[in-house]
């Protein structure tokens, strides 16, 4: 398409830019030192491991860029997506529905219980971090109930597994055998970044971001647009759902708690401002790997654990900081 | 005796931008000193520099002779020098009073803070500048002009010695402006030197000592007020002489009505209001500050709920309850506060120009047509002459009257059949005022319905075709517009309150 | 509305070891016509909740109360509470530092890690070395079964190495990711050690995922995925304890001890090793759970 | 004093007033609810086991409500609490100070940790919620590292656990053995109270969250009020460090995460709004209450725990909605 050839880039893919470039910065800085710090890291098995291990992380940061780009924050996505990959568990296991239902019911769910956090912060007007707080305790709760406490096992879909962890790439290419999971990861940052920046429910994340009421005075339904991108949001979460479960071949549905702060420092690293009106999904990307390298690397070099925490503290305030220096001071 | 501030060879950039190219600027004690420029000429920031807000990348400021360095706002204020900032700097969430005395509380032993003596001491600054305002109201529940004038009461609070003051009227009705001049003169005649920016002409006859003009971000001259005549300071902004047409009137007695407002209420803010708009019309809605012709705006917009009250456009009554039916409906509405109401500061030109339209431009899977909007943009940055380094320049960025030409881009984009300006000329320039007024009556020429709402009297005089009047949530009265009706006329139905008889037969 | 109240609070709730002690006390409650009621933290760390849970379980007014505690000494006011209110206390999973629970029914999780020490060392022929992947630094049962591993290892199999200790919070995904980083950290590790379900889960997904087929693995607990790693071979065997017997248990003496009936005051409900050879007897099958 | 009579009612405190109303009710209302439902609830020793409940949740609550007004956010609080009791635990049994010492020592180390959030979040202008997300992971791992990754114990201290535990109030008044913890609880409301309504610190507090940027042109050093905001935040988090290790008698390195989840929602529950510029701080209290009543509810009802996280997402996002539903519409 001519268009967007020609079309010069918006501006918040301008300042995105550079942003990106700073935490891409911090991922070359921390893959050096471990590469020098340890022989091991450095493997394709291992590069392939931390390309996995950043999936989850990264589709579930995915999914809540968009809302922090609209100056909201969902912090239920971490339950959410236990909570359909006990859909997906229901359907198949306790069903016996085909795969696809599965996958479909996963994703479904995901965007209905985005709908209703959507709802509850646009129509009823509750802040988003209440009510995406309420929203992770009902989604945790409920996991529970409708499993039973229990988890759901996919032996009986024996595709299941393949989704995260076969290879449609190294079917083809044996020689890097790049699992599933790690390419969902790139097909649904790829997709994102074409509706953030090419789109017009793009456009109104970062228009409703920076000045809701223009926005709503300029004629846009702004209850619609914003609620229409927590059930995207939780779409994504359904595909993330449908990762984790595979990889575990099963729903653990006490598990979720936890991953929205990853999830969200991710999506900071990489430059998105949580004040919303800014960001961008590559950044996004890199911030999951830096977060995936970081963890990887030191468990590879056996630091101690609490030592880990440690680390992993200062980097996330350090690859932020290292954004702000290049910032305008008189940038708000 | 020296001069109180002397700024020399003043330079200042900004990232693409060179906001200042050594600019001159001195001020005596007791001398009210206008600087005038186009809209982006650079004088918010030349004050921003004196003000401790920007450091100057080249220059000298001195103060009584010797030359300072003014890291900070505060330190700006220690050598004495006050300021109304352009944009309004309030915390919406404190009080009047709490506002005015920020960082200078009236102070007790730990910490403890004196809120009597904070709302009697506003209560006496008021009282000075003969405004009645509760010390106590939250500063959110206000008009932009009356949180105008808790700006300006914070400036005289300082007592400074230095008192610059950007655009303070931008926002004030001619009664209140009055309050305002003799505030100034009082504070003149004890030597306070004042710095005053404005775009409105008149007001340097009225005011000013001396005026300094800017272009382009370079100093252009220095002339005195009262020797010099109003076509020759404008020629000086603008580069060029402007002729002033007046309105003609056109005939719209076969007109179709566009627009037809049936008794419109809201509580005690309005009330019972109907008029009708033809295709062609430019109807006027002049009244005091408060007398709600924002809120019938917004209202008709659906950006606020009605209690009753009726709308038909071309004839047919259509259910407005929010501003995306307004819109649908072919009414576009460009707000008196563009900060809070016009414009996504973090976005683009673009962006913002397109905000009204995307879906216009929007494809099958919701794709974005950003060639079209580029040429959009940049169409109206041509037309309305909008100082930006491009259109990808993030709005926040460009100076206040400018700012003011993106939210009118974004309508004229929307190309509504119905158009409303709230306060279209606030903060914009000569040049640029005689460019909207012409480009409303082309409007008008095409067949669009306009509204214009409007505190400066000259103005609604200027371009309506109609004037309607209203006081205290009531449409006390329509004039005919062009030079036939006065401003006496206008204030007599702007303060026509309705009377003990009227209210009894009523009753 | 005369049936006596048992409530029990443990460590945990969500965990398929806490469920299957639910199911044993449910059980007991169901056969000896009493009201069970079964409640934990989230996780290991959060002692106050627990506290908190306690208080509402005393406010109850129950006829005898279960407890594991999460940290035995954090306890004490409210068990002293409810010594004053004669309600008798039965520690289960892990003891109580105090003399009032007037029965214990726990498995003694440093050497039951013993044991998998010595299995491991057998396994991987005598030397070589090892990793484990535990659930929890801190509690009480993360840092039994790492240090009856790790000391029985020290005195016993001293040819045997432990490379490396990493705590997975018994978050599968987590284990899975420590696991693959410490086999590239050690190309040739032998074996390790998942200390609980969630930890062994995460070991078995680690080793597979990076397609090695030559680390011995040795689990903890079971669950459904653990008997089939065994069955298939994929993990070497694990220890289990005996979560049914011990709900059952501790509601079987509360019941007694809210009679006035004697209570034992240890009950042993022990551990045992299984794997490929032993998983289908019917007294392994007994104590495992889904 | 008769110009605190005289002189009218701040704003913020005006519309505080309202809110603090609201949430009053629906705590009214769980009370009666809980009442009726059974007969175990009113009992003296449930009440002070709730007030008990709600102590630490409480405190940390008001600690982070200052924060909150101003427009930041911190979710270090709970980890830091750990550490502060970490730090008493060092000082009292492994180094055998007297117990003044430990108390000093915990409360000062909590202000010099909010000290250094503060000057990540005003000097180097990292977004609060990461500057105290990496806070709080640093927290997490220096209370393990320096604890050994053991509780540590004060039974060496013997007065310590007076210090949640003991009742002063009960040794005077033998009916009512209210905690020290409660007292606690009320004082640290009281005084902070007073700090926010009555002194240039809480009058900024509202300034800055209400507008920063004016407050700073006006002249004020917003730079270091905030910093001193976030270190009397972190002191405050030492007092809860004392009640929770006072309550366990021990100082247990682990705990602390998710705590801040807790106290936040607590805040907002009680009309702080995350935006900024208004709130209160008998709101925070009254917030906090209504938690702890809620699950002390559901505990003695015996409804299945699965479903009381079910309940509480409920009532958090009920209780911030019927504080919407009264608010003006158009107020942002
Ligand atoms: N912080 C900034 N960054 C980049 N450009 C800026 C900044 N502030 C001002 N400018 C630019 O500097 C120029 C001068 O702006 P300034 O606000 O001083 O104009 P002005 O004369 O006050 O105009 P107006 O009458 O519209 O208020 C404008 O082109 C504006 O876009
Ligand atoms: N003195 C006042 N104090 C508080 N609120 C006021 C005051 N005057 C007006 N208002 C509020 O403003 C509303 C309408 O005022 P507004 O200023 O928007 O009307 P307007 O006619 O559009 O005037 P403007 O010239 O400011 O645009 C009133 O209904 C009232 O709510
Ligand atoms: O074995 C169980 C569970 O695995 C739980 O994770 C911790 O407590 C242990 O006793
Ligand atoms: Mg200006
Ligand atoms: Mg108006």
């Amino acid at each position: 398409m001519s268009d967007a050839a020609t079309a010069p880039k918006p501006a918040s893919r301008g300042l995105g830019a550079q942003q990106k470039i700073w935490a891409f910065a911090s991922l070359i800085v921390l893959l050096v030192f471990f590469s020098i710090a340890s022989p091991n890291f450095l493997q394709t098995t291992n590069i392939l491991a931390v390309l996995q291990a950043t999936a989850v992380n990264g589709v579930l940061a995915i999914a809540v860029t968009m809302i922090i780009i609209t100056g909201g924050i969902d912090l239920s996505i971490g339950t959410l997506m236990t909570f359909t990959a006990v859909t997906a568990g229901m359907i198949l296991t306790n069903w016996g529905l085909p795969l696809p239902l599965g996958v479909l019911g996963a994703i479904g769910m995901g965007a209905f219980c985005g709908l209703i956090s959507g709802t509850l912060v646009t129509r009823m007007r509750i802040p988003p971090f209440i009510a995406t707080l309420g929203m992770m305790l009902i989604l945790k709760g409920l996991s529970l109930v409708v499993s039973g406490t229990r988890p759901i096992y996919f032996n009986d879909t024996p595709g299941y597994t393949e989704i995260a962890q076969g290879s449609l790439i190294g079917d083809i290419f044996p020689a890097v055998p790049v699992p599933n999971g790690v390419l969902i990861l790139f097909l649904v940052a790829l997709v994102m970044a074409w509706v953030l920046n090419r789109t017009v429910l793009g456009r109104y994340c970062f228009a409703m971001g920076s000045n809701e009421e223009a926005v709503r005075l300029s004629g846009v339904n702004t209850t619609r647009w914003k609620t229409a991108i927590y059930a995207l949001g939780g779409g994504i979460c359904g595909i993330a759902g449908l990762l984790i479960s595979s990889r575990l071949n099963s729903a653990q549905p006490a598990l979720g708690l936890g991953y929205e702060l990853d999830a969200i420092a991710a999506v900071v690293i990489g430059g998105t401002s949580l004040a919303g009106g800014r960001g961008s999904i590559l950044g996004t990307v890199i911030g999951a790997l830096i977060m995936a390298v970081l963890l990887n690397g030191l468990r590879i070099l056996s630091v101690a654990q609490e030592w880990q925490t440690v680390v992993t503290g200062i980097i996330i305030i350090a690859a932020v900081y290292l954004d702000m220096l290049r910032r305008d001071k008189s940038a708000v | 005796m020296a001069d109180l501030v002397r700024m020399q060879a003043i330079d200042k950039r900004f990232p693409g931008v060179h906001a200042l190219r050594a600019v001159h600027f001195d001020l005596a004690p007791g001398e009210v000193h206008a600087l005038m420029g186009e809209n982006g000429a650079g004088k918010s920031t030349l004050m921003k520099c004196l003000a401790g807000v920007y450091q100057p990348d080249g220059g000298r400021i001195e103060i009584d002779g010797a030359e300072v360095d003014l890291p900070s706002p505060k330190a700006a204020q220690d050598h004495g020098i006050g300021i109304i900032h352009q944009e309004l700097a309030l915390m919406k969430d404190l009080t009047v009073a709490q506002n005015i005395w920020i960082g200078r509380e009236p102070r007790r032993s730990f910490g403890r803070l004196d809120e009597g003596k904070l709302n009697a001491d506003t209560a006496a600054l008021f009282a000075g500048m003969n405004i009645a305002m509760d010390p106590t109201t939250p500063v959110e529940g206000l008009t932009i002009a009356r949180q105008q004038m808790v700006e300006i009461a914070k400036a005289l609070s300082f007592r400074s010695r230095v008192l610059v003051m950007d655009e303070p009227t931008a926002a004030l009705n001619d009664a209140e402006i009055a309050e305002l001049f003799t505030i100034i003169r009082q504070l003149r005649a004890e030597g306070v030197g004042i710095v005053y920016i404005s775009h409105k002409m008149d007001e340097i006859r009225r005011i000013a000592d001396r005026v300094t003009v800017m272009r382009d971000g370079a100093y252009v001259g220095t002339v005195d007020a009262a020797g010099t005549p109003i076509g020759k300071i404008i020629a000086m902004m603008v580069g060029r002489e402007l002729t002033d047409e007046t309105a003609e009137i056109p005939d719209l007695s076969g007109a179709e009505t566009a627009l037809e407002v049936r008794g419109i209420r809201r509580g005690r803010e309005l009330r019972d209001i109907s008029f009708s708009l033809k295709k062609g019309e430019i109807l006027g809605f002049a009244g005091l500050m408060g007398a709600g012709r924002t809120e019938l705006a917004r209202a008709i917009f659906g950006a606020d709920p009605r209690d009753a009250g009726e709308i038909l456009v071309h004839g047919r009554p259509v259910a407005i309850q929010r501003p995306q039916d307004a819109v649908r409906a072919g009414i576009g509405y460009l707000s008196e506060d563009r900060k809070h109401f016009g414009l996504a500061l973090g976005m683009d030109v673009r962006a913002n120009i397109a905000m009204a339209s995307l879906s216009r431009h929007t494809g099958r899977l919701g794709q974005l047509d950003e060639a079209a909007l580029a040429a959009h943009a940049r169409d109206y940055i041509a037309t309305l002459r909008i100082r930006t380094p491009s259109d990808r320049q993030e709005v926040r960025l460009l100076s206040g009257g400018n700012q003011q030409k993106v939210v009118i881009a974004k309508w004229l984009l929307r190309d509504c059949d119905i158009l409303i300006f709230d306060e279209p000329t606030r903060g914009i320039d000569v040049g640029a005022k005689a460019e909207i007024y012409r480009l409303l009556q082309r409007l008008a020429a095409d067949g669009k319905a306009i509204i214009v709402i409007s505190s400066e009297l000259p103005e609604v005089l200027r371009l309506s075709h109609r004037i309607a009047v209203m006081c205290e949530g009531r449409l006390t009265g329509f004039l005919p517009g062009g030079p036939a009706t006065t401003q006496e006329e206008i204030m007599h139905l702007a303060t026509l309150r309705p009377d003990i008889t009227s209210e009894g037969a009523a009753a | 509305q005369d049936k006596l109240y048992i409530p029990l609070i443990s460590k945990g709730f969500q965990h398929q070891f806490w469920q299957a002690v639910k199911t044993g006390a449910d059980k007991a409650g169901t056969e000896l016509g009493v009201e069970v009621s079964f409640e934990g933290p989230d996780n290991e760390t959060q002692v106050d909740r627990q506290i908190d849970m306690l208080a509402a379980a005393l406010a109850k007014k129950p006829a005898a109360i279960g407890f594991a505690a999460l940290d035995s000494q954090a306890a004490i006011p409210l068990l002293k509470q409810a010594q004053e209110n004669k309600i008798p206390v039965i520690a289960f999973d892990s003891g109580v530092d105090s003399d009032i629970p007037v029965a214990t029914a726990a498995t003694d999780n440093l050497a039951a890690a013993a044991l998998a020490a010595d299995k491991m060392a057998e396994l991987i022929g005598g030397s070589g070395k090892v990793a484990l992947v535990v659930h929890d630094q801190t509690s009480r049962t993360g840092v039994d079964r790492r240090d009856g591993f790790v000391n029985q290892m020290r005195e016993k199999h001293p040819e045997v190495e432990i490379v490396d200790i990493q705590y997975g919070a018994g978050d599968q995904l987590q284990s899975t990711e420590i696991t693959k980083a410490i086999l590239t950290a050690n190309p040739d590790l032998k074996g390790i050690f998942g200390a609980n379900e969630g930890s062994a889960i995460g070991v078995v997904n680690g080793v597979t995922e990076l397609g090695r087929k030559d680390v011995v693995i040795i689990g903890y607990d079971s669950g459904a995925a653990q008997k089939a790693a065994i069955k298939s071979g994929v993990m070497a065997g694990a220890i289990t304890q005996n979560p049914i017997g011990i709900g059952y248990e501790t509601v079987k003496a509360a019941v007694a001890a809210a009679k006035g009936e004697p209570v034992e005051k240890v009950i042993d409900t022990g551990f045992y090793w299984f794997d490929k050879t032993n998983i289908d007897s019917p007294e392994i099958a007994a104590v495992l759970y889904d």
